[in-house]
């Protein structure tokens, strides 16, 4: 991994986000929005490790996943701000992006259920070589069907590489309130493969990602990557007002200070110039794909009711051809 | 502003009931002050094992209100929900109840997407032993919630995300006060003698804004509020229809094994109304789309039902013996 | 004895389909030797990733047969039913399709209780998307599975045990033949002129047995088997039963939200029949006791469904007008 | 604890069990069997070191629980056989008998789901210093219900003791086939307090039991028992004919050679015709009970739609009285 073109992805995400916020301050994306900001890093680092033939699954917090993945930032930006355009054709939104054509299987937003899905696909690709990547926060852990995953991915030997994104948080509680393990306590005592990593130093992200997925697609075992993290910026924003802070100002501050962006580009080892250059051109670029997605119309309202089966069947007539106006 | 008639509901339940306790991936730091960390659970994300636990200390003389945030995180309980919380009283029979309310936001305005928004009424009624409130308005929502918790059985309340948004107080309100509202007794919204609209949970308001448009067409519309989808209130509501005629049945949910199919047969059978003088207007079976463009056209609107009503009344050169109605898929 | 239909279809499928694979938490050995362990997947008691595994498995271009023993063990896996499997392909526009088929015991002379007894077929009629098959024999079971396995999308097959015991092949029997069966389309398992009984699973059966018993009274019965409880075939049993006038819509669900609430409602609305000579029988909304002899009272009988009948027609001097229908509570 | 004691307890069971599995060969019995014949020292030796204000929670295996809780036989069997006078007045079955003055919660028949209703009963019971017991069989631990429960119980610091019988298969399926991890490695990852025990000698059991409850009453800690065992015969019987068996001959001889009333019996050191006493005894109860039961009519018929709810709602006509018969 070249840690320039690392670098590069987590400023999209963070500059692509950062607008994404400021959408939701004027009310323009659909629905809620959980951004990414902060951990970057971990996305970055780890999809730039995953093949593009391997598939990748996420949760709602997906943005920065999917942009990682390759998925065009248009589609991302339409299917969030809800314009024609979007990956998902505006059903999906915010917590819901996918793309099939670049493996980007998609989202869940129920916590821990990607999990399942994601050991579904990593069993249809066993024998292949290709490991399947799946995303979850620390707070996901907490639920049955994470472990269920997690010991049938054991069993069966599946080549699935889990990455837990543990930023301390579950929503507004604290995790380790409601926890008695941390996240690499616990899938150790699970008997899994696993390395824990600052999920705010993309390189040491990548590395591991690296280790893991060869593991995955060697050996048939599940791996586990847990990357220490922190949001940037809150849980969730909801509506037009950005929410209050919930979290102790020094911790805030702590991570602050550990911004992956800079260590980013500490490491690279880039001159400031080179700096300004990539977030004037990533900035251009996203406010131009910005500008076009908020002039463009919404999505085709003759759309609302299709692809909810393959195929109407005799006894169910598509419903809004029927709505009586 | 002043504070929320649920958020009062809450408090004066859990001051008067020291056996009370509530679960919740969430505790405000002031409740557990309060209360005690004891009574003000905090769980991780793991709703099985939280409804099995509200369910196991029901059984032992407990009472807890389980805050699910959302009904569409209910589905990971279900089996505590059907086959522990609603059949332990029955296996037992009769050695315990199950004193167990859940509460869960439904859909309204948010444009969450297809698995955040659900809205279950008529799929939670039929199970035996559940009551199934479904408020459709902030004292409603209250009073049913004031009931629930003092019942001996489990209580599901569906609770739109619009009795909480910012400006809940400029809703409609057709109860007086946040007093306790007895379960399987359809309210009266609004009085009104020409034709009757039912709606239940959001359709009661869209039910009171159709109605105003329709006095506009010199129609009194009564407006039924269901309450409770389950137990149903057949009977009420009969009784209410015989006096007006026409009405209209109006849910957000699809008609395919809906509540409403079953009432409109009731009021059919039971003489209330002549079956070409009821009509119906139905979400369509579609799963909630993020975009609110998308959703617009799958959800019943006010010009929905005003013209549903509009077909039914013999003043428009008889009508179209229901067919706006019957025009809404399954 | 011969083989069960549905073993044969099942065989056939695994052999014509190598994309086919099955989840369980039991696996014969001979079908692990036929068809490998990566086929026939043996599972933990953990149905929730279970389902959800064959839900990402079928994203990627598989199709899964969950056995998942019984409905009642299904509940446990409602998130990936509800919010997973009939939500991908909407969820993203169409980009995926999920053809996963669930398999499952509903009840029937078993008398395990109430945590193992459930039909669920209204219930699951509800969720946009899904197919509900509910076979009421084992060459409809054998018809409805088969046509499941090349769907392409989600169906949960219903089971009775009844379909499964040692002397199935004394069942009634109205399909010809076990080849697949469309859904959404009812079919007749009797043709009959004077009256027709409607029933779905359990009750197909009954209502053959009531028609032997009609003809004693010089009642010519047809029967119509819904075979699909989502997609209802509303349009062809009105049709049906135009032709015949009084209908009995038979269901061992209580009536709360039932689907032959929603059926009655579009024959009488679509003119198949009058309200006055529609009747339903249904089960009580009591969870299922253990033993046989408190359940008797519970669900439907012969009895109920002649009486039902006999209350309808005018050959005894104007019947009761589907009072009898009405008298089973909610 | 009296070895003797324990000796006619599981002999209690024993003949209850064998009596039982008699009957259904007759289709005499309501619905399916889970004998708990083999098993008998784990009911016998842990409840043993329960107190009588301590709730026990079961599963449908429940029986044996049901009888070293204390149950008179006679209500337990005639629920079992379905006739006026069950635990459960007939609505419960084999399943599920429950026993509320007795302290004996009852039993859930969905597999796991009696370990989160058992931490309900120990959050209740917390600060009390009494203890829940709760038992399960090994293929449960799979479940994720399961680990919400015991993590949640090690975070929030429950007195739930759970019981294991691991009995190294999950109805016809071997246990060792569908887990990566043995029960007892599995809990000693999570990070619970857990002793292993041999769950044939009851004395082994009880001493066991008796040091995790005085934790549990003392601690604000859940412990975990886990017992390996053996059913003697099968995992149910459907109906009226016994099932075949499913499992290797060598590892059914090797188990019956250990049986626990035999190993109760040694250790003991009861002379021979006390044996012979105490099982004639216990038989000519149990007779006594079968006898009344089987002469016994069926539950009453009126009662069918009683005590689903408190009382019938405005809405709600209790059903059973509108059925038009
Ligand atoms: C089953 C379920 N329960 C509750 C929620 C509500 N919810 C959404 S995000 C969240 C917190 C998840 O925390 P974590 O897994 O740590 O991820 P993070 O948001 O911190 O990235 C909760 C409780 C949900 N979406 N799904
Ligand atoms: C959730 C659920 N899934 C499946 C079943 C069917 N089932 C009943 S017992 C059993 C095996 C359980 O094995 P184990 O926990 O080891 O207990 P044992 O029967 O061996 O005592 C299964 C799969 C069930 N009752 N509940
Ligand atoms: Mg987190
Ligand atoms: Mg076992």
């Amino acid at each position: 991994m070249q840690l320039t073109a690392a670098y590069r992805t987590m400023l999209r995400i963070r500059i692509l986000e950062e607008k994404i916020i400021d959408c939701a301050n004027r009310n323009l994306v659909v629905g809620f929005v959980h951004p990414y900001t902060g951990q970057e890093a971990i996305a970055a680092g780890v999809l730039a490790a995953r093949r593009p033939d391997e598939w990748v699954v996420s949760f709602y917090r997906c943005h920065g996943h999917a942009v990682a993945a390759g998925l065009p930032l248009d589609g991302i930006v339409r299917e969030v701000l809800g314009r024609e355009g979007g990956v998902c054709g505006g059903k999906g939104g915010s917590m819901h992006l996918a793309d099939r054509g670049r493996r980007f299987l998609g989202a869940s937003s129920i916590v821990g259920s990607q999990l399942s899905v994601a050991a579904g696909v990593a069993m249809a690709e066993r024998g292949t070589g290709r490991a399947t990547v799946v995303f979850c926060g620390d707070g996901a852990l907490g639920a049955g069907v994470s472990y269920e995953t997690l010991t049938i991915s054991a069993t069966l030997g599946l080549p699935l590489l889990l990455v837990c994104e543990d930023n301390g948080w579950q929503d507004q509680t604290r995790s380790e309130l409601v926890r008695h393990r941390t996240p690499a306590q616990l899938v150790d005592g699970l008997g899994l493969d696993h390395v824990e990593v600052d999920g705010n130093d993309v390189a040491a992200v990548h590395r591991a990602a690296e280790t893991l997925l060869t593991r995955c697609r060697r050996e048939r075992r599940p791996q586990v990557l847990v990357a220490r993290t922190y949001l940037r910026h809150y849980h969730a924003q909801v509506g037009g007002a950005r929410p209050p802070e919930y979290r102790p100002a020094e911790e805030v501050a702590y991570w602050r200070a550990r911004d992956p962006l800079d260590i980013a580009a500490a490491a690279a080892d880039v001159p400031d110039p080179w700096l300004a250059e990539a977030r004037a051109e990533i900035e251009r670029e996203v406010d131009q794909v910005f500008a076009a997605a908020l002039a463009a119309p919404p999505p085709d309202v003759a759309t609302a009711a299709t692809n909810v089966t393959a195929a109407p069947l005799p006894a169910a007539v598509p419903a809004v051809t029927a709505v009586a106006r | 502003m002043s504070r929320h008639p649920v958020g009062t509901t809450v408090r004066t339940a859990l001051t008067e009931q020291p056996d009370l306790h509530m679960f919740c991936t969430y505790q405000q730091d002031d409740l557990i002050e309060l209360f005690g960390a004891d009574r003000m659970v905090r769980l991780p994300i793991a709703e099985n094992a939280m409804v099995g636990m509200a369910v196991g200390m029901a059984l032992v003389g407990r009472r807890v209100l389980v805050s699910i945030a959302r009904v569409a995180f209910l589905f990971t309980a279900f089996d505590p929900l059907i086959n522990q919380a609603t059949k332990w009283r029955y296996m037992s029979d009769g050695q315990y109840q199950v004193p167990l309310v859940i509460r869960g936001l439904t859909r309204g305005d948010e444009h969450l997407g297809a698995q955040h928004e659900h809205s279950a009424h008529s799929l939670l009624s039929q199970i035996p032993g559940l009551v199934v409130a479904v408020p459709g308005s902030p004292n409603s929502a209250a009073g049913l919630l004031a009931t629930a918790l003092t019942h001996p059985d489990p209580v599901v309340v569906l609770e739109s995300p619009r009795l909480y948004t910012p400006d809940w107080q400029q809703l409609p309100e057709p109860e007086p006060t946040p007093a306790p509202l007895p379960f399987g007794v359809a309210g009266r919204a609004l009085a009104g003698r020409d034709l009757t609209l039912v709606g239940i949970g959001n359709t009661v308001a869209l039910c009171l804004r159709a109605a105003r448009r329709l006095a506009d067409h010199g129609l009194r519309c009564q407006v039924v509020d269901l309450r409770t989808a389950a137990p149903l209130d057949r009977d009420g509501t009969a009784e209410l229809v015989a006096a007006t005629g026409p009405v209209v049945l109006v849910d957000e949910e699809p008609r395919r094994s809906s509540l409403m199919c079953d009432l409109g047969m009731h009021l059919v059978q039971a003489g209330a109304v002549e079956p070409d003088r009821l009509a119906f207007v139905f979400g369509a079976a579609v799963p909630a789309p993020a975009s609110p463009v998308l959703l617009a056209p799958l959800l019943p609107t006010v010009d929905d039902v005003v013209a549903a009503a509009l077909g039914l009344v013999p003043t428009r050169s008889g009508g179209d013996g229901g067919r706006a109605g019957r025009l809404r898929p399954a």
